[in-house]
């Protein structure tokens, strides 16, 4: 068993991380230096996930979110999607394997993955609505937030939702909140089977390596560990034990990055975009300094009125 | 008395795997530092811990909840946050999708908070003192006992037995509540009695 | 208006008209198409400085002039969809006059001229010269494509209805035409200053004759010559 | 359970079979991911569904619901026939060498003494044989054609895996692929687990489903060692405390029970439960049954209990029939006998089988009272709310009072979990409203009925008079003025045999464990088996050291665990005839030669020799039961009997309707769908979500945002044939009433063939009504039999009939 993080401090605590720990910070940078902490992550066994959803009650009563009471669809998914009110939702998955004929119900907990390389972070427009701590935890700053939804554009595992009520970005913090005192999220406090186990990259690595191990001696021998490169890995990992088709999991991407088109546009766009309009006006400037004012002359008006003589209106 | 154990917990025991995480080591440098702009402050901080067990399933898993107000000081005390108790054998801190919600169940709205009759053909509860009911109650069981209870049965055999009015007894409450209850049913030769072993 | 190019009715609009006098006056926009021109103007302003306020960091500062990013993001679809109509207005008015002409060929051949101002050297022409048509068109083609991929983007109304690769897409777009059309206004609006006697045409309405003698030649004889095509002047 | 949550962790294999652990039980289920984790072990799902259990399972069989006996008794089958038995246990811990009267037979599905008007077995011949010796005649070599192990063979021969596959529907390669893996257990380095809850118990055979396994369990010799067992999940918590405390019809607490009236007196009572031994040197520890009777008598009624009055045994009621469960009380409601009814928590009109007939009672009372801390459908059954609660209220004359009581977070005292460990909780909130605890309003009952009876008179009053009511605050005991009560105390001194000088107890002291109780008066004790739970050293269950020695799951000083802190029952079965552990690397406990050590508390005295006590003391034998005696009304060997609604005809005795000997009300007879009946013809269960807890959680916002709507599970093929989409309206409907409910429509469930017959499963999730958060909604037990367990009257959720059709929903009606 991976040994449970003590129960929760009560007495006033210093947080581990603050504002002075940020790697990145959307559309603006962050005072150099930015020094790295220990990287913190979130391991996903989706092998021991039994779907049981207390991710997602925990999650509720520790951020105080109100999902609406909605209907049942035909599914286990309750609610049926991602919501501003519901930061993380089991995935059901029916799936016949072909190799023994057997049927795997396969559950993920989606989520915000807390890419190193954020996409949510790429493509946000506003200073400071989105920030990278220093272990890793992609955090969004909601008085900063301008509701544009280009971080859902950005995000290359649909993640963040847009609050019809307050009109600001909502997903997982990773409980920022909790893990600044020494905590794991919420989510992984509650996990009856550790699917969800928290602590410093490393260990998850190591963690991971153990149970797949496991999986592979019980004939899983595409088991793996889900830390998608494309996105320079992610502080969320997921244990699959088909690790070679990650799709099979209600979609999972099988090779996520920031999409091409959001790099070209939050990237070179935006600088060539200013480029072309600054040689615009600068070429008018230009031209008027060569060419001088286009004048009517006094011929003109003569020629006009020429033009006009003993004729009434 | 059930606050002393130390939180070393399952430190020292630890399982198969790696050796406990290095979290409290990450990160803390500056203790005068401040919450980040979007980190919200730790809302456990100067709460009540008191532990406490799982009200649903039988695994009875250790919980703490975390109150403003102390009930051991005499204060009124409100219940802010439920979690599961890392230092529980069974649990480990973990709970289900019902543990973890057990702070929406306590506070749930449709908790019931003043006694309420339903008077006969009625269609809606009125409020009722404690006394009144307490004492319709009664009347109501003295009278069907004095009724209806059997002495001895046709053999002439002492039997001494109440089946006109029975009890379902509570599967949520606690043995000590279970005693009271059989004391005071089974002192009336109540047979009827019967709790939720079966469903 | 059935007769051949040479001596057909030119692109004469309602409320054209030509006054007499020393110096000769031109009316070239009634009230109602200034009235238009300058919403839409105003729009497309708005439009530019909240839009690059969202586009670069740098100039994110830009939506203070909007009372913050809420309400630049909450404001500027709304004031897109005001575009969007007024221009349609602007559309109506001046489409026909911004029909291709075989001179506006030889005006375009000879754009050196143009740029250096021998006015001469070019051929007679009507309301529009090649390069306001160019962006006349060039709007109303900009417009209808940032209108389209905005509302694709416009999450607070139509989220459910495009996938967010479609929503990459159509911000990509989006932004590449509000680039360009950015540019088109910059030619347009110096245009109007280097060629001086125009921005009263949008002002008071009117040009010297002098100014519609230089630049629109075609245009003004065919005022002088009184054959106002599609009724109802101001005079 | 026999183990506990934390010691599945020990297991090779677990067995998951008439429960959904993964489902109902969360966080004791971790413990089986643990054992896959770290030992490698692999578990087995057999369920009607694919479950959550399943979804991480090594192994899933298929089973049509109601035939798990059948299974069971072809895994016990292919375990004798391949020699697959762990035959040093069976010899020495078992009764298989025991030899059965003469006269003792069985036939198609029937044992001797069956009488088919009472539906009940004259039992007499299911015994022993007794030898001049007066013990049990026993044959070493098992060969004796009467004894135990030979007519076991006999019985089950008949289960083998094609007979399974007709029956169960499981096919034949997934049942011997699961008789192979449970097979391997029976090495005494291998062992396997047991988990199971509802899905066996709520069968007219529910005890015998259990009872089946137990008997596997012993043939695998996996009873009273690390990792294996018998492990009833259990379901509310406290309701194992509950049962401990004797709240049932016909109980007293620590599992005596009632006198009948063929037991007029004390002497009467007690001679029918001398248990002397039936094999030389045994335990059979029931001999104690007086003391422990004795002192729970004095702990009633204290002074007033004495010699002369046989400790006020007739002050206790008798039964004129086995039991007044609760199917019996609303029987008895429904037919006008009833004046009032309390309901102390729970939601019967919920939890009981036929919705209909249980409104029909409430409506007969005088009187309801309803104490809970939650609204409940039970407290507004006379509330109209259209399809879902269509009753004409103004006709209904029943007084309901509905009082709030604190809950948990807000009172104090103990909760004993699924492993006997009795935990200490103290109260974190204050109780909102008026709410009271239930031990106030028990008293204040109790206060008010004594003071009606000292002024008015009236009927015997002599038992509430007399009630034993020591409490500080008489309106208000405290838990732990209550529990030190069920501890038991010393009433006088009991003076040292060996020198009178001393005292061996004195009085007014908590007695330090049930070896201390006397018959004499001398000692009171509410709760024998709670004995040792709050001595003079204080309160054991609130104990918190969670040290456990070498990892073996005990956690000895975790709070208590009855009886005598004892943590795995029949240890002394861990080790061999001569004491030395089965599996030295799960050794438990070992005999060094003078005493017992080890991990945890000896059941036998840890000084007796080992070849001298067996291991089972409670039984008068000594050793595990494979032959029943007469101790189950259905038969001393479990036989496979189809549910009452059954949609084929049971194969191997085709005359035999459900469990012959279950009580059945004649009106509900006539209220069941008949056998393959082609009105009603999908086999439809009833079953938890994880999501939810019975009709608590549709009071909790958050649990109703989890699973929001009343729905059902049916297959993809069923949809088909039906027309039914996912996520659509279905109506369903049963002999006694109709639902309509959203359509899951799922691969994880799949028509079986049983007996060459298509069967269609029909999954309904029983936790919607109409008071709460969640979407009003219909609760299963609209459909489900007015039938309980032949032994236990635990009703028969799990099997029943019913048809099914696409539909527009409640709306269009």
């Amino acid at each position: 068993m991976f040994p449970p993080i003590p129960n929760p401090p009560v007495a006033p605590t210093s947080p581990g991380f603050s504002d002075k720990d940020l790697i990145r910070r959307s559309a603006s940078s962050v005072p150099a230096p930015a020094t790295r902490q220990t990287e913190v992550a979130k391991l996903i066994d989706v092998s021991k996930c039994i779907g049981c959803k207390a991710c997602q009650a925990a999650c509720i009563e520790w951020n105080d979110t109100h999902q609406a009471i909605g209907v049942n669809v035909g599914v286990y998914d309750n609610p049926a999607d991602l919501t501003p009110e519901m930061f993380t939702l089991m995935r059901f998955s029916e799936w016949e394997n072909p190799q023994t004929n057997n049927l795997e119900w396969l559950i993920r907990k989606d989520g915000c993955m807390h890419c190193e390389d954020p996409g949510c972070l790429k493509a946000c427009p506003a200073p400071g609505a989105i920030v990278q701590y220093a272990n890793g935890i992609v955090d969004f700053v909601h008085d900063n937030c301008i509701g544009c939804g280009y971080c859902v554009k950005g995000c290359p595992f649909d993640i963040p939702r847009i609050s019809k009520v307050d009109h600001k970005a909502y997903k997982c913090t990773l409980c920022s909140d909790r893990v600044a005192v020494g905590q794991g999220p919420a989510c992984q406090k509650a996990c009856p089977t550790q699917a969800i186990v928290f602590g410093t990259k490393d260990e998850m690595k190591e963690w991971a390596d153990f149970r797949i191990k496991d999986l592979k001696s019980r004939g899983f021998e595409n088991a793996g560990l889900y830390d998608p490169p494309g996105v320079g890995g992610t502080h969320v990992m997921y244990v699959l034990h088909h690790a070679d088709k990650p799709e099979i999991y209600a979609n999972l991407p099988r090779n996520p990055t920031i999409s091409p088109l959001v790099e070209l546009w939050k990237g070179v766009g935006k600088y060539v975009g200013l480029g072309v309009m600054g040689l615009a006006a600068a070429a008018a400037v230009v031209h008027h300094l060569v060419a001088g004012a286009n004048r009517v002359s006094p011929e003109d008006e003569a020629n006009a009125e020429k033009l006009t003589e003993g004729r009434h209106s | 008395m059930n606050m002393e154990l130390s939180r070393r917990a399952f430190l020292l025991t630890a399982g198969a795997g790696v050796a406990g995480t290095a979290l409290g080591a990450f990160g803390f440098g500056d203790v005068e530092a401040a919450y980040a702009a979007a980190i919200r402050p730790f809302k456990l901080v100067n709460t009540t811990e008191t532990r406490n067990t799982c009200t649903y399933c039988s695994v009875a898993c250790g919980i703490i909840l975390y109150s403003k107000g102390d009930l051991r000081k005499g204060e009124t005390a409100e219940i802010t946050y439920i979690e599961g108790d890392s230092d529980h054998p069974t649990n480990r801190g973990t709970l289900c999708p019902k543990g973890a919600a057990l702070l929406s169940i306590v506070k749930s709205k449709t908790r019931l908070t003043y006694p309420m009759v339903r008077r006969p053909g009625s269609d809606r509860f009125e409020r009722i003192s404690w006394d009144e009911a307490l004492d319709k109650i009664v009347r109501v069981l003295k009278d069907d006992r004095d009724k209806n209870f059997i002495a001895l049965n046709e053999a002439g055999v002492t039997v001494n037995r109440w089946v006109t009015s029975g009890i379902l007894a509570a599967s949520a409450t606690t043995n000590e509540t279970a005693f009271a209850t059989y004391k005071v049913m089974r002192s009336t030769g109540m047979l009827a009695f019967d709790n939720q072993a079966r469903v | 208006m059935t007769s051949d190019d040479g001596d057909r009715p030119y692109d004469v609009q309602p409320g054209d008209d030509v006054h007499p006098g020393k110096p000769v006056t031109v009316d070239r926009y009634t009230v109602g198409a200034r009235i238009n021109h300058w919403i839409t103007a105003v729009s497309l302003v708005l439009l530019a400085l909240s839009g690059l306020s969202m586009f670069h960091p740098s100039l994110f500062f830009l939506t203070v002039l909007f009372g913050g990013g809420q309400w630049t993001r909450a404001i500027h679809p709304w004031i897109g969809v005001v575009l969007f109509f007024s221009f349609a207005g602007l559309f109506i008015r001046f489409w026909k006059a911004n029909l291709w002409r075989s001179e506006d060929n030889t005006w375009l051949r000879r754009i050196r001229d143009v740029l250096a101002g021998d006015e001469e050297k070019l051929p007679e022409l009507g309301k529009y010269n090649a390069g306001q048509k160019f962006v006349f068109w060039g709007m109303s083609a900009l417009i209808i494509i940032l209108i389209g991929s905005g509302i694709v983007v416009w999450d607070e109304y139509f989220y459910p209805f495009t996938s967010i690769e479609q929503k990459r897409i159509a911000i990509l777009v989006h932004a590449a035409a509000a680039v360009v059309i950015i540019c088109v206004w910059i030619v347009h609006v110096y245009a109007a200053i280097w060629v001086r006697g125009t921005i009263g045409a949008m002002t008071k309405g009117r040009v010297t004759g002098g100014w519609a003698w230089r630049h629109h030649r075609k245009w003004l004889r065919e005022l002088v010559g009184k054959r106002v095509v599609g009724k109802t002047s101001a005079s | 359970m026999t183990n506990s949550w934390t010691d599945i962790r020990n297991t090779d294999l677990v067995v998951i079979m008439g429960g959904n652990a993964a489902e109902a039980h969360p966080c004791g289920f971790k413990w089986v991911t643990e054992a896959k984790a770290n030992r490698g072990a692999k578990l087995i799902v057999v369920d009607p569904r694919f479950n959550r259990s399943a979804s991480v399972a090594d192994f899933y069989a298929p089973i049509r619901q109601g035939t798990d006996i059948a299974f069971l008794l072809g895994l016990i089958n292919y375990c004798m026939l391949n020699d697959k038995v762990q035959w040093d246990y069976v010899k020495t811990f078992t009764n298989a060498s025991f030899l059965v009267k003469e006269g003792f037979t069985y036939r198609d599905g029937l044992f001797t003494g069956y009488d088919e008007q009472k539906r009940d077995y004259d039992r007499a011949t299911w015994e022993y044989e007794i030898g001049p010796d007066g013990y049990a005649a026993v044959d070493e070599t098992l060969q004796h054609p009467r004894s135990v192990w030979t007519l076991l063979k006999q019985h089950v021969a008949m289960y083998t895996p094609e007979l399974v596959e007709r029956i169960c529907g499981t096919p034949r390669d997934k049942f011997l692929a699961v008789a192979q893996m449970v097979s391997e257990c029976s090495s005494p380095t291998k062992t396997m687990t047991s988990m199971y809850a509802l899905g066996w118990t709520q069968h007219s055979k529910g005890s015998q489903n259990i009872r089946t396994m137990a008997m596997l369990q012993l043939i695998l010799g996996n009873i009273g060692v690390r990792g294996g067992g018998m492990n009833a999940l259990r379901g509310h918590s406290n309701i194992q405390g509950l049962t401990d405390v004797g709240l049932l019809s016909n109980s007293l607490p620590g599992y005596m029970n009632l006198a009948t009236d063929r037991e007029p007196d004390l002497a009467a009572y007690m001679s029918t439960r001398g248990f002397r031994p039936l094999r030389p040197n045994q335990t059979s520890y029931w001999q104690n049954y007086r003391k422990f009777l004795v002192s729970f008598l004095k702990s009633m009624w204290g002074p007033a209990a004495t010699a002369q009055n046989d400790f006020g045994f007739d002050w206790l009621p008798k039964l004129d029939v086995p039991n007044y469960d609760i199917l019996r009380a609303f029987e008895l409601m429904k037919q006008g006998k009833m004046t009032a009814y309390l309901c102390q928590g729970f939601n019967p009109l919920q939890a009981f089988p036929n919705k209909a007939k249980l409104v029909e009672g409430l409506s007969k009372l005088k009187l309801l009272v309803v104490m809970d801390p939650l609204e409940t459908e039970t407290a507004r059954f006379w509330e109209n709310h259209g399809i879902y609660n269509d009753v004409d209220t103004a006709a209904i004359q029943t007084e309901v009072i509905q009082l709030p009581t604190t809950c948990f977070a807000e009172d104090e005292g103990a909760l004993v979990n699924s492993g006997r460990w009795l935990q200490w909780h103290w109260p974190g909130g204050t109780p909102p409203g008026e709410a009271q605890p239930d031990t106030w309003i028990m008293a204040q009952i109790h206060l008010r009925l004594k003071a009606l009876y000292r002024t008015e008179g009236g009927a015997f009053p002599d038992p509430i008079l007399n009630l034993h009511w020591p409490y500080k605050d008489p309106g208000l005991p405290t838990p732990e003025e209550l529990t030190k009560e069920m501890n038991g105390y010393i009433v006088a001194d009991v003076p040292d045999p060996a020198d009178p000088a001393k005292k061996l107890l004195e009085a007014g002291k908590q007695v330090a464990n049930f070896g201390q109780l006397r018959d004499d008066g001398s000692t009171a004790c509410g709760c024998w088996i709670f004995a040792g739970s709050f001595t003079e050293a204080g309160n054991m269950m609130a104990r918190r050291d969670n040290a456990d020695p070498d990892d073996t799951g005990a956690y000895p000083n975790w709070s208590f665990s009855w009886p005598a802190n004892r943590r795995i029952l029949y240890n002394r079965a861990s080790a061999d005839i001569n004491g030395k552990p089965w599996d030295p690397s799960r050794k438990l406990l070992e005999w060094d030669g003078q005493r017992w050590t080890g991990y945890d508390v000896p059941d036998i005295a840890p000084n007796a020799k080992p070849r001298d006590v067996g291991p089972f003391i409670m039984n008068a034998e000594g050793v595990g039961r494979l032959f029943a005696r007469g101790m189950m009304r259905d038969g001393p060997f479990p036989v496979h009997y189809e549910p009452f609604e059954s949609p084929v005809a049971n194969v191997i005795a085709p005359k035999v309707r459900g469990n012959p000997v279950a009580r059945v009300f004649a009106d509900d007879f006539a209220q069941f769908a008949d056998v393959a009946s082609p009105e009603f013809p999908y086999a439809a269960t009833s079953y938890r979500l994880t999501e939810h807890f019975h009709y608590w959680t549709k009071n909790n916002h958050v649990n109703a945002v989890l699973q929001p709507e009343f729905f059902v599970e049916i297959s993809e093929e069923l949809a088909k044939e039906k027309g039914v989409a996912k996520g659509g309206w279905v109506r369903v409907w049963s002999k006694r009433g109709s639902v309509f409910a959203k359509a899951v429509v799922t691969k994880r469930i799949k028509p079986m063939i049983c007996d060459g017959k298509t069967i269609h499963i029909v999954g309904i999730p029983i936790h919607w009504g109409f008071v709460g958060a969640a979407k009003k909604g219909f609760p299963a037990n609209v459909l489900t039999p007015f039938v309980g367990d032949a032994n236990i009257e635990t009703p028969e959720f799990k099997a029943f009939l019913v048809n099914l059709e696409a539909s527009t929903g409640p709306a269009s009606v």
